[in-house]
């Protein structure tokens, strides 16, 4: 019982520290991808943080979105989530992928990454700062070590 | 000679960089600065605004709603998960009854939680 | 060895948007490839037909993050030619200083991205460090670090004051000698220049074939510059360097890219010094009388083309965009042939793909 | 009985050389962030990775062979394990015969060929191109990997680590007389650990993840253990054969020049991964034989005649 509950604790505390983020365009325009990819340079410099970008899905733990979701990569989205082991988040980035943004009813976008995925955190801004994403890499931090997942 | 300086501008600069301290701010762990002119989260001022809705009438990304009953009767909602952040509200408004904080806005769980009412005249009447 | 295609995309690390390749190969050997877009495909050139001029600005800002003022630029400038106003010289200024900014921002960046797909990360984290100092100098006078939501029709946003020209100048300074340093890299660190030297060289012949414009085409000879040649204004009173190179190989798009990086940076501190004075907006109706106009324009990756109708209402009747990405895709399937296998992030790294712009 | 066991988990076995390997994998990416004017990840990354790869899910292709896809990343590391027991660490070597070099040297191709097998059976067409590309990658570097480590095998007039490095007290380290031979051994190495430069077979822009793509959970896991100790060993050999043992009147002062002679060579191969980029398979190949092994004969040919 114990044992169990040192385990289990010994796991959050790694998940928490450990997040291994895939990044996925489902059509945005770029500027919260760039943004993203900030947080990887000498500035914002996540790694501090524990969290690095990998390129394959199954080395992923959080799916960070950005843009809104087309008809086109809806599939694709879908897939690559299917593709990550558990336990795994969703991260929409930009007031795109939360809602549509600017591109609320356009004929080919379906809207934000909700109509598609569980989301876990919603980072607004169009693009999101840096230190907004960041700030929403946190919040789920705490989510990961109160073991909330979708 | 500079040919041979040239050939070592990386390695001067990987060196320099390993001298020097590193770079990144240290933002999660002390306080953010953001310039002055940031556009952030958007603040209103209730006794400045007259109801005319051209905020809304030109906001791009349908974040900022209207409910209107009456002249004095309304109510303005604002969705920041919608919103571009683009400035044309404030822009447009002709009383400077909106306009942007350089605040940032935070992340969240739930963005339906967020739509922020700003204004309901008839509760302020009363 | 047998033929096996992989497939690139529509997530993949190379790509920072979605784009599917299907690459055939044969050992380390590239045979050809083939294309699918429309991933990014958002309507905007419909939706633009459902908004308000006002309103368009800032959906056309998000065709693209990257070369986000152009953009609007150009497109504001359609409107205010169709309106028949003329905004005031310093705004001119103030939009061309901007534009310039932003082609510094995008050439650094790219760099960065070649550098990371050949290995050399540390370049990646020095130049996207220093294209930090460009995007503080833009968040500093618009309030947006990606999109500045600057342009207004009639003229900007914001001025710009002595205090700021200042600050300007200092940062654009300190940028001028970085610049010199990844001048010197490219030029002489040898890793790079193996990786790069004639990979996918394209003839002169092609890229006219093709319609390629922006670096790509000066990097193989061939002397298009929309701010020389279509003069808009401001750029008609500047003087405009056109950097070419005639290799047209991965290392001379390297080497065109970082020279116009430093020719803007020259030409944002001629903008600076010669900045008239005055008014940075003129008023404007919603309405736009009918009519249609051209205006073409160069955006870090090259001719920027719109078109635009209007049927005398608050809306346009007709956008069209034709971004220079469109253009390069489609000299991808040719270049991604007899290549080695590791040469493909080069190749896809030297078009500077931008497929927000080219499906919108 | 309880001493071999002593040996074989706690020093110089299981537990040292986890934990030394997870601290390489911290230094390196520490020193790399700092080249890049980064500050870098906390001391704690590298084991807080590691645990959360074991709570993760494991994922595996429908058709991939689950038992070897199991098997492998076990195999190889208890191959690098075994060729950490031999290397002498500080001086000191509990299981040393006559021929360990030998021994260590095949051990630590195991985890190649694993490699190239996890990316064959795993049926993800970048493992696949991952794993060809390692096995290309194993013939062009073990070739001038092996002239030049035998280099000191010669010198010392033995096939024993810790015969060489009595040889070395004898005579002073090695690296004085081959400098050229640290290098190669060096770039070797570099090859082996499928580091940048010559990060070929897991190159992200072109492969993904290289033969480990799809590779998930407590596999991976122990891949990257693997990676991390196989490291180890191969900075620790180095020292071994070229820095030799310096006789000191205190142990302790021996065992701090040890650490920074790590130390040193792991700021040399982060150095090297930063300030290079990677090379294409044929560059590599080319480097390999044309001239990596012309450059490493001569070495060997320097040392037999100092030597006669």
């Amino acid at each position: 019982m114990i044992l169990t509950n040192i385990i289990q604790r010994t796991y959050r505390w790694a998940q928490k520290n450990s997040i291994w983020v895939i990044h996925f365009n489902t059509g945005g325009c770029n500027g919260c991808d760039i943004e993203i990819l900030d947080l990887l340079t000498p500035r914002y410099d996540i790694e501090r943080l524990g969290i690095i970008t990998q390129a394959s899905p199954r080395h992923a733990d959080v799916l960070l979105c950005t843009g809104p979701v087309t008809q086109q990569t809806r599939d694709g989205l879908v897939q690559i989530y299917s593709q990550m082991p558990s336990p795994k988040y969703v991260v929409a980035v930009g007031s795109c992928s939360n809602t549509g943004g600017v591109f609320v009813n356009s004929d080919t976008v379906l809207g934000g990454v909700d109509k598609a995925l569980p989301v876990d955190i919603y980072i607004p801004g169009c693009p999101a700062r840096p230190e907004a994403i960041i700030e929403g890499l946190l919040k789920l931090r705490e989510r990961i070590s109160n073991g909330d997942a979708n | 000679m500079d040919k041979i300086k040239k050939r070592f501008t990386l390695l001067n600069a990987v060196v320099e960089a390993m001298i020097k301290q590193p770079e990144t701010i240290k933002y999660p762990f002390a306080a953010m600065e953001l310039p002055e002119g940031f556009r952030g989260a958007i603040v209103f001022d209730p006794d400045k605004c007259s109801g005319c809705g051209l905020c809304v009438r030109d906001c791009p990304a349908e974040a900022l709603h209207i409910n209107k009953k009456s002249r004095e009767e309304y109510t303005l909602l604002h969705y920041p998960a919608r919103c571009a952040y683009c400035g044309q509200c404030e822009d447009s408004c002709r009383h400077g009854a909106i306009s942007h904080s350089n605040k940032l806005v935070g992340a969240t769980t739930h963005k339906d939680d967020w739509v922020l009412v700003f204004k309901d005249s008839k509760a302020s009447q009363e | 060895m047998d033929k096996i295609s992989i497939p690139i995309g529509p997530q993949h690390p190379l790509l920072k948007e979605p784009l599917s390749m299907m690459v055939d190969i044969s050992g380390e050997k590239v045979l050809g490839g083939s294309l699918r877009l429309g991933y990014v495909h958002r309507g905007i050139e419909r939706l633009a037909q459902q908004r308000t001029y006002v309103q368009n600005i800032h959906l056309i800002e998000r065709i693209c993050g990257i070369c986000s003022h152009v953009h609007t630029t150009t497109y504001c400038y359609a409107v205010e030619a169709l309106l028949g106003i003329e905004i005031p010289p310093r705004a001119q200024y103030i939009r061309a200083l901007m534009c310039e900014l932003e082609r510094i921002h995008s050439h650094l960046l790219w760099l960065g991205i070649l550098a990371k797909h050949i290995g050399l990360d540390t370049i990646f984290m020095h130049t996207w460090h220093d294209r930090e100092m460009v995007l503080d100098i833009m968040e500093e006078v618009s309030g947006g670090r990606i999109s500045h939501a600057a342009n207004q029709i009639g003229g900007v946003r914001f001025d710009l004051d002595e205090e700021k020209g200042e600050m300007i100048r200092k940062i654009l300074i300190k940028l001028h000698s970085q610049v010199e340093g990844l001048l010197d890299v490219i030029e002489s660190e040898p890793a790079a220049i193996a990786r790069t030297k004639g990979v996918a060289p394209i003839s002169p012949d092609l890229i006219k074939a093709y319609g390629v414009v922006g670096p790509i085409a000066r990097a193989s000879g061939v002397d298009v510059d929309m701010r020389r040649d279509a003069s808009l204004p401001p750029y008609d009173q500047l003087e405009v360097k056109v950097i070419t190179h005639s290799d047209g190989d991965a290392w001379a798009r390297t080497f065109v890219r970082v020279e116009e990086t430093r020719v803007s940076l020259n030409l944002c501190e001629t903008i600076i010094r010669e900045m008239p004075r005055g008014d940075v907006v003129v008023h404007a109706p919603r309405r736009v009388p009918e009519g249609e106009v051209i205006i073409r324009s160069e955006a870090p990756r090259g001719e920027l083309f719109y078109y635009l109708r209007s049927d005398g209402s608050d809306k346009p009747a007709r956008l069209k965009v034709r971004t220079p990405t469109l253009a390069a895709l489609s000299l991808l399937p040719v270049q991604l042939s007899e290549i080695n296998v590791a040469d493909i992030p080069v190749v896809l790294a030297g078009v500077d793909l931008c497929i927000a712009c080219a499906d919108r | 009985m309880f001493r071999s066991l002593f040996h074989l988990l706690v020093f110089p076995g299981f537990l040292f050389l986890v934990i030394s390997g997870l601290t390489f994998e911290w230094l390196d990416r520490k020193f790399l962030a700092r080249f890049q004017r980064r500050v870098g990840p906390p001391w704690y990354q590298p084991l807080a990775d590691l645990i959360k790869l074991f709570s993760k899910e494991d994922l595996l292709p429908k058709n991939a062979n689950d038992f070897l896809a199991t098997l492998l990343p076990l195999i190889s590391l208890s191959s690098v394990l075994t060729a950490g027991l031999y290397v002498p660490i500080a001086g000191y070597t509990p299981f040393s015969f006559e021929g360990d070099l030998i021994v260590i040297i095949f051990l630590m191709s195991v985890p190649t060929l694993a490699y190239y097998l996890a990316g064959i059976i795993s049926l993800g067409i970048y493992s696949v191109l991952g794993g060809g590309r390692s096995l290309l990658q194993f013939f062009s570097y073990e070739v001038p990997l092996l002239i030049a480590l035998s280099g000191p095998a010669i010198l010392g007039r033995s096939w024993s680590v810790s015969t060489i490095m009595e040889t070395q007290g004898r005579l002073g380290p090695f690296i004085i007389f081959q400098p050229l031979g640290f290098v190669l051994a060096v770039v070797g190495l570099i090859g082996k650990l499928k580091r940048d430069p010559f990060d070929i077979p897991k190159a992200t822009s072109e492969v993904v993840g290289g033969s480990l793509t799809e590779f998930s959970g407590a596999k991976l896991g122990f891949w990257n253990l693997v990676m991390d100790i196989q490291a180890v060993v191969g900075i620790f050999l180095l020292i071994d054969l070229y820095f030799g043992w310096i006789k000191m009147s205190h142990p302790i002062l021996a065992i701090a020049i040890f650490v920074i002679e790590c130390l040193i060579l792991i700021l040399v191969l982060s150095g090297t991964s930063a300030i290079f980029a990677r090379l294409r398979i044929d560059q590599l190949a080319g480097l390999g034989w044309r001239i990596l092994v012309p450059l490493a004969l001569l070495q060997i040919g320097f040392v037999i005649l100092m030597g006669v």
